[in-house]
């Protein structure tokens, strides 16, 4: 187009620059026109399981399954894994189950909580004390009304 | 007395909220002018297009040469036709909204139709003008397009502004049509009304065509041409100016008894009409009475006169107006809230926007060759 | 040391871009193991003929570009429909994702602007008697490509359950069930049972996008290629020029770039139709509640539709019949009329193409009016 | 309220006003970035001969005259004539709203009819001067044009802005400074003025669409062209956000809450011409790419669509201005359906008096009787919903019940789109009874009121909540 064209041209260098000015910009308006798109995919975030009264109700594990010392099972609150445990010296306890390591849900084995996936291994203050895991566990304040437990966060 | 409720069963809005933003008779002396020469401009170049119809009934060099002039002067006339139509119709609402907005509205489907009409009529003038060289087959339905564009907005002018007067009328029309699919046509002034706004089209054209024809003597090998031109634009002037008269007269008879007696009664309103018609009539002196020559000068005299005459009658069409709505609004009662900057404003613009135009104008138009129509090329 | 590298071939060595650049160096790189420059060369050669009809041309591309758009937006959808509850999920889709309810409206203005931009598409194909030999198999599978199309538009007209989907699927669905013998069991085998229900809906789904797309992906494939080894045919007028006088368009870098802008302005377009007229959605289908007023199939089933009532009752096995011989007729065409220049079979195809032509929007518009 | 209010079926007022302006907001900026562009390309073509090349300052000036043909016709037939057009389908749609600008604005009007008419007669001086005028006075007189008609944005815009910002102006103070400076006033006169200047490119382009693929001036024209596109390219985001800080907090919250959600499709429409806005302006910018990658397969159609992308992305800006009033026509001070904001601050008084006994604008009716219903939807609603067509009143009430719709016109001005139900119970009984007899029952006032008695807790189920239109409605 430079050469056979009669007309004068600030040559190709110039076209060339103006091209890539025109196609920079141009990426950034479609690049803003995806927005909608990013936006459309983008996930709403995961409702609060506390929301409304500040606790939630747990649900898989009766007040009698925990009644007594060295009792312990998994169970769920608001979509999320529990495990909750009665302490040989007869405190009950939660952590939310999720190992801090790869995510598997923790399980109560009487003197210690372990996890099945990598033997990631707390002790029963959801500390991590041997394994991979690299922080102690979600500790959760559990309460239990008649039949029922329910769960709230620690408030520190 | 702008309340409408004074008026049980007239449905008339009280004034606008805002006031005027300066007295009323400076507002309407500035919608006289301008409208004056909205209608001088609307004569020209619908006398333009009746011309060029005539002129292709039967084709000869003289009358192709007139139809080229008046086919490139008259979109550029149409432009300034609308353009000048502008501050009078603001004026209008400025003073008479109450009346203008609310007939508006009662033949609104057919008043919108107006634009397109405008559309079409402007773009047939140009395509007329474009299109000249190269396919004269479509020439003929183009000019007619145009001519029936203009005369149809003129009428809708007209039964719109009619109605505006007459607010008696409105209930029952809106009731009947509230899409505004209908018009004011128990009106009986409608169509004299019409004349004595476009009657004189084919004069006002004629005297430029007559002017054209002088000038023309003088280039030579044109003579032919020139002796033409000068007898269609002195004939035409005569035409129009008959058209006109025989307007005016059944304008004034269909008026209803009010505005009849302002005119007829012999008042200073009797001798201002009077004084319109011997204007008018005194254009066809230099038509009738001036010799060949060169010098436009009979044209211009004669044009004069007939711009003369046709504001005096817009003049005494005002003071009928008022006379038509005396029981609704009495201008000089409207609460003034004046804004003597911008009206300073707008009167700098004008002189120094009119000015540099006119400048400019000169000084292009002293380098186009006699007799040669402008052209782009 | 030995290699079963490909050499390049000389004629395409001053075609290529310079050995130093980096796009030389690919070039090279690429055609050493896949020596495919013949086909490279043919699709260079392609060239669209410039005429008073060559618009025409840009109806494949622009039917291409809506079904583009569609399997984006169709891709987008999937993402937060459920058919386990269609109906709360499309409404979940235009109340709570942001910007679902214009992702919905492009999809909806999007199938209908194929639709239509098919039709436009076969019959310019049509009326420019592109069909004729050897290009048969392009117009037979452009036909079929444009029942696919329909079929499209009527598994995903039922997946948001609304009211206007349950009984358009239901009326639709129970055309075929009056077919003679096989009929109900067709109908029954569709529906997955006795009536339209969320059953039907958990096969219109799999059906819209699984089995259609592979159909369609596949059938564009075959129907580009054909026209890609053929080349775009060209009118009689066209032919009858002298040679000096045929100007073309290269298809690519040409013909194909100038259409760009094209699917440009038609992308704004749909975002303009979603923003001035979004797609309602009905309240949730109730089986047992009454058909809402006026309700009619989507615009292009309506010819049909209409044309079924003129053969009320018993006649109506008649009218499907005669309704079944039209696609049949439209397959037959390039095998019936072939001659180039057109001759006296050519000239009658055209006539019957207008008739048909004329049939179609006055049964559509009759039935979109009645 | 004052004036009788123009009952359009399936379009409505609105959309009338809304086609016109549309198309005239194109050409009206065509009209200026235009002027620019003529300025520039006779600066070009000047320096073309200066620098020794006559023959191809020859060659520009020649696409320059098809440019001006173009442009003359285009922006005076059609520019000029929507102009007027607007003018015209504004006092019918809100004849109130209308006269008010011009009682406010009279003089700032006038002044904009000086500017366009020396506007216009400097293009006439300057394209039919073609042939006679020498060079450097063609050259003034572009430059010229382009300026003056400039400053009749300048004046518009002043009024445009004031109905969506009127800042310090009330109806009582009518501080002429305060309306016509108002806060959205700069960066709208900044942002049109930079779209001027692309639309003038794109203009360029357009009429290079029609220049032989073999000539090789036709990619020059095309890169020139497209220069005029950058600006824009690069201000209108930044402009954009300078506009938007100065709008309304509710015209945000009205775009925010569009995003999903309130309506469903239908209260969004406001966030969704917004996003054409946006799309269109990024296809433009890919359009002008390929055009100058490709200058010579620039065709007439690859150059209108083009034009058609600036359409409809001007219509999605203009759209959503005018949406971003909702519920006023004069932001603050007169609603859209012509009802004054002061007679709603002046309370039941005035808003809950016998409607058609302020509303002259009526044949006698039978009280409570469904003419009397249609009456009221006529004067109060017309001049924004039709019965079936653009925003029509008949899918946004099917699901409705008597008393709630009854209880609704209470309500429903609170979520801010709509102004408050102007009449008294009877009004709205008659007006409920209208519009369900749409759908085929046959009722009128008295047996809404019933109805209404009734229901003992008139609370709207969740059933039919009515700020979600039927997309929503279960």
């Amino acid at each position: 187009m430079t050469a056979k064209e009669g007309c004068v041209d600030e040559g190709t260098t110039g076209r060339r620059g103006f091209l890539a000015l025109l196609g920079g910009l141009t990426a950034a308006w479609l690049a803003a026109a995806a927005w909608p798109v990013f936006r459309y995919l983008s996930p709403r975030p995961p409702p609060d399981p506390f929301a409304g009264e500040g606790k939630a109700l747990v649900k898989g594990i009766a007040a009698a399954e925990v009644a007594r010392p060295g009792q312990g099972a998994n169970g769920s609150y608001g979509g999320r894994g529990v495990v909750v445990f009665r302490t040989p010296d007869g405190q009950l306890r939660a952590f939310d189950s999720k190992c801090t390591h790869a995510g598997c849900n923790v399980q109560f084995q009487g003197d210690r909580i372990y996890c099945n996936c990598h033997g990631g291994t707390y002790d029963l203050e959801g500390r991590n004390v041997a394994g991979p895991p690299p922080r102690p566990l979600t500790p959760l304040q559990v309460t239990a009304e008649g039949e029922s437990l329910y769960v709230s966060p620690v408030s520190s | 007395m702008n309340d409408g409720n004074l008026h049980a069963g007239i449905p008339l809005p009280p004034f606008d909220p805002v006031g005027l933003p300066a007295p009323a008779a400076l507002i309407l002396g500035l919608a006289y002018l301008t409208f004056t020469l909205h209608l001088v401009a609307v004569n020209f170049t619908l006398g333009s297009v009746l011309l060029m119809v005539w002129a292709r009934l039967r084709p000869d060099p003289a009358r192709e040469d007139m139809a080229r002039f008046l086919g490139t002067v008259a979109p550029l006339g149409f432009s300034y036709l609308v353009t000048f139509g502008i501050p009078p119709l603001l004026f209008v609402q400025l003073l008479y909204g109450q009346f203008f907005y609310s007939s508006s509205v009662l033949v609104g489907a057919f008043w919108i139709s107006v634009i397109p009409l405008l559309i079409l009529a402007y773009g047939a003038l140009y395509a007329h003008r474009l299109t000249r060289d190269g396919r004269p087959g479509i020439q003929g339905p183009i000019l007619w397009a145009a001519l029936l564009g203009m005369l149809a907005i003129g009428f809708l002018y007209v039964n719109n502004l009619t109605l505006a007067m007459t607010p008696g009328r409105w209930i029952e029309m809106y009731a009947a049509h509230p899409s505004g699919g209908t018009l004011n046509l128990g009106e009986p002034t409608i169509l004299p009304r019409l004349l004595t706004f476009l009657g004189l089209s084919p004069a006002m054209a004629g005297v430029v065509l007559w002017a054209r024809g002088r000038r023309l003597q003088g280039a030579t090998g044109r003579e032919a041409v020139a002796t033409a031109t000068q007898s269609a634009g002195r004939k035409a002037v005569g035409i129009g100016v008959g058209v006109w008269v025989a307007g005016v007269a059944a304008w004034v008879a269909t008026l209803p008894d009010g505005p009849r007696t302002l005119l007829l009664g012999g008042g200073t309103w009797t001798v201002a009409a009077a004084a319109a018609a011997v204007l008018v009539l005194a254009a066809l002196l230099p038509a009738l009475l001036a010799s060949r020559g060169p010098t436009p000068a009979p044209a211009v005299l004669s044009g004069t006169a007939l711009v003369l005459g046709l504001a005096s009658l817009i003049l005494v069409r005002d003071r009928v107006r008022m006379e038509y709505l005396r029981d609704f609004v009495a201008l000089p009662e409207i609460p003034v809230h004046p804004q003597w900057g911008m009206l300073v404003l707008f009167a700098v613009t004008l002189v120094l926007g009119v000015a540099f135009t006119v400048f400019w104008l000169v000084r292009v138009v002293r380098r186009v060759p006699d007799g040669a129509a402008p052209s782009s090329r | 040391m030995s290699s079963d590298l490909s050499p390049i071939p000389p004629e395409a060595e001053p075609r290529l871009p310079a050995p130093g650049s980096r796009a030389g160096r690919a070039a090279r790189w690429l055609l050493a193991r896949y020596p495919v420059w013949p086909i490279v060369e043919h699709l260079a050669e392609k060239r669209v003929p410039r005429h008073r009809h060559s618009a025409w041309y840009a109806m494949g591309g622009i039917v291409l570009f809506f079904f583009s758009v569609q399997v984006v937006t169709g891709i987008l959808l999937m993402v937060y429909y459920d058919p386990g509850q269609p109906w709360q999920s499309v409404q979940r889709i235009v109340m709570e994702i942001p910007y679902g309810a214009l992702v919905r409206s492009i999809h909806h203005w999007a199938a209908n602007l194929m639709i239509l931009a098919i039709f436009l598409h076969l019959f310019s194909t049509f009326f420019l008697k592109a069909y004729r030999p050897p290009r048969e198999l392009t117009w037979v599978t452009g036909l079929v490509l444009a029942g696919l199309a329909m079929a499209f538009g009527f598994s995903g007209y039922l997946l948001p359950w609304d009211e206007l989907s349950f009984f358009a699927t239901r009326v639709g669905i129970s055309e075929i069930e009056k077919a003679p013998l096989v009929g109900g069991f067709l109908a029954d085998l569709v529906r997955g049972g006795p009536d339209v229900t969320v059953a039907t809906i958990n096969r219109f789904y799999p059906l819209h996008v699984v089995v259609l797309p592979l159909l369609i992906l596949g059938l564009i494939g075959a129907h580009l290629t054909f026209v890609q080894v053929q080349g775009v045919s060209e009118p009689d007028s066209f032919r009858a020029l002298p040679p000096e006088q045929r100007k073309y368009h290269k298809f690519f870098g040409e013909f194909l770039v100038a259409e760009i802008p094209v699917w440009l302005a038609l992308g704004v377009l749909l975002v303009a139709l979603a923003a001035l007229a979004p797609r309602a959605l009905d309240p949730e289908a109730n089986p047992a509640a009454s058909a809402p007023e006026g309700i009619k199939p989507e615009w292009y089933f309506l010819s049909q539709y209409q044309a079924l009532k003129l053969f009320p009752g018993s006649l109506e096995l008649l009218g499907q019949a005669l309704l079944g011989l039209v696609p049949l007729a439209m397959v037959a065409v390039p095998f019936w009329d072939r001659s180039i220049p057109a001759d006296a079979r050519g000239r009658l195809a055209t006539r019957l193409g207008i008739a048909g032509l004329a049939g179609l929007v006055a049964m559509t518009l009759w039935g979109w009016l009645s | 309220m004052n004036y009788p209010v123009w009952d359009v079926p399936v379009l409505g007022a609105g959309l009338v006003v809304a086609i016109i302006a549309v198309f005239h907001v194109l050409v009206s900026h065509f009209a200026i970035g235009g002027g620019a562009f003529l300025f520039a390309a006779e600066w070009w073509a000047g320096r073309l001969v200066r620098s020794g090349r006559p023959e191809d300052g020859l060659r520009v000036r020649g696409f320059l005259h098809r440019y001006a043909t173009f442009f003359l016709v285009f922006t005076t037939v059609f520019g000029a004539m929507t102009g007027v057009g607007i003018w015209f389908a504004i006092a019918l749609a809100s004849p109130e709203g209308t006269s008010l600008l011009i009682h406010q604005f009279v003089f700032a009007w006038a002044t904009e009819w000086v500017v366009f008419l020396v506007e216009l007669s400097l293009l006439y001086l300057y394209y039919y001067g073609w042939k006679h005028n020498r060079r450097e006075d063609q050259v003034f007189l572009a430059g010229a044009y382009f300026v003056v008609s400039w400053f009749s944005l300048f004046i518009i815009n002043g009024i445009l802005s004031f109905m969506l910002t009127p800042g310090g102006w009330t109806i009582e103070n009518r501080d002429l400074a305060a309306a016509f400076f108002n806060p959205s006033y700069w960066p709208s006169l900044v942002l049109r003025t930079v779209t001027m200047g692309l639309i003038g490119g794109i203009g360029g382009i357009l009429v290079a669409g029609r220049m032989d693929p073999g000539d090789p001036l036709k990619a020059r024209v095309v890169r020139f062209s497209a220069a005029f596109v950058v600006p824009a390219a690069f201000l209108v985001p930044l402009l954009f956000a300078w506009y938007w800080s100065t709008l309304p907090e509710g015209t945000v919250q009205m775009v925010q809450e569009g995003v999903a959600g309130l309506g469903g499709g239908r209260l969004t429409a406001i966030t969704r011409h917004l996003v054409l806005a946006g799309v269109a302006g990024s296809a433009v910018m890919a359009g002008v790419l390929v055009a100058v990658f490709r200058p010579r397969v620039v065709t007439t159609g690859a150059a209108v669509a083009l034009l058609l992308m600036v359409q409809m992305g001007l219509m999605g800006a203009e759209f959503f201005r005018e949406m971003a009033r909702k519920p006023y026509v004069l932001h603050g001070t007169l609603y859209s359906n012509s009802l004054w904001r002061r007679d709603v601050d002046a309370g039941p008084s005035v808003l809950k008096a016998p409607f058609l006994q302020r509303a002259r604008w009526h044949p006698a009716v039978e009280e409570m009787s469904p003419e009397h219903g249609e009456w009221v939807f006529r004067l109060q609603c017309a001049s924004c919903h039709t019965r079936e067509g653009y925003r029509d009143i008949a899918s946004r009430t099917a699901p409705w019940t008597p008393e709630f719709a009854f209880q609704w016109f209470e309500t429903m001005h609170e979520p801010g789109v709509m102004p408050p139900f102007q009449g008294s119970a009877e009004d709205r009984a008659a007006l409920a009874a209208w519009l369900l007899n749409l759908h085929g029952r046959t009722l009128d006032g008295r047996d809404v009121l019933r109805a209404a008695e009734k229901a003992a807790n008139p609370a709207p189920p969740p059933a039919a909540d009515p700020l979600l239109p039927r997309e929503a409605q279960p």
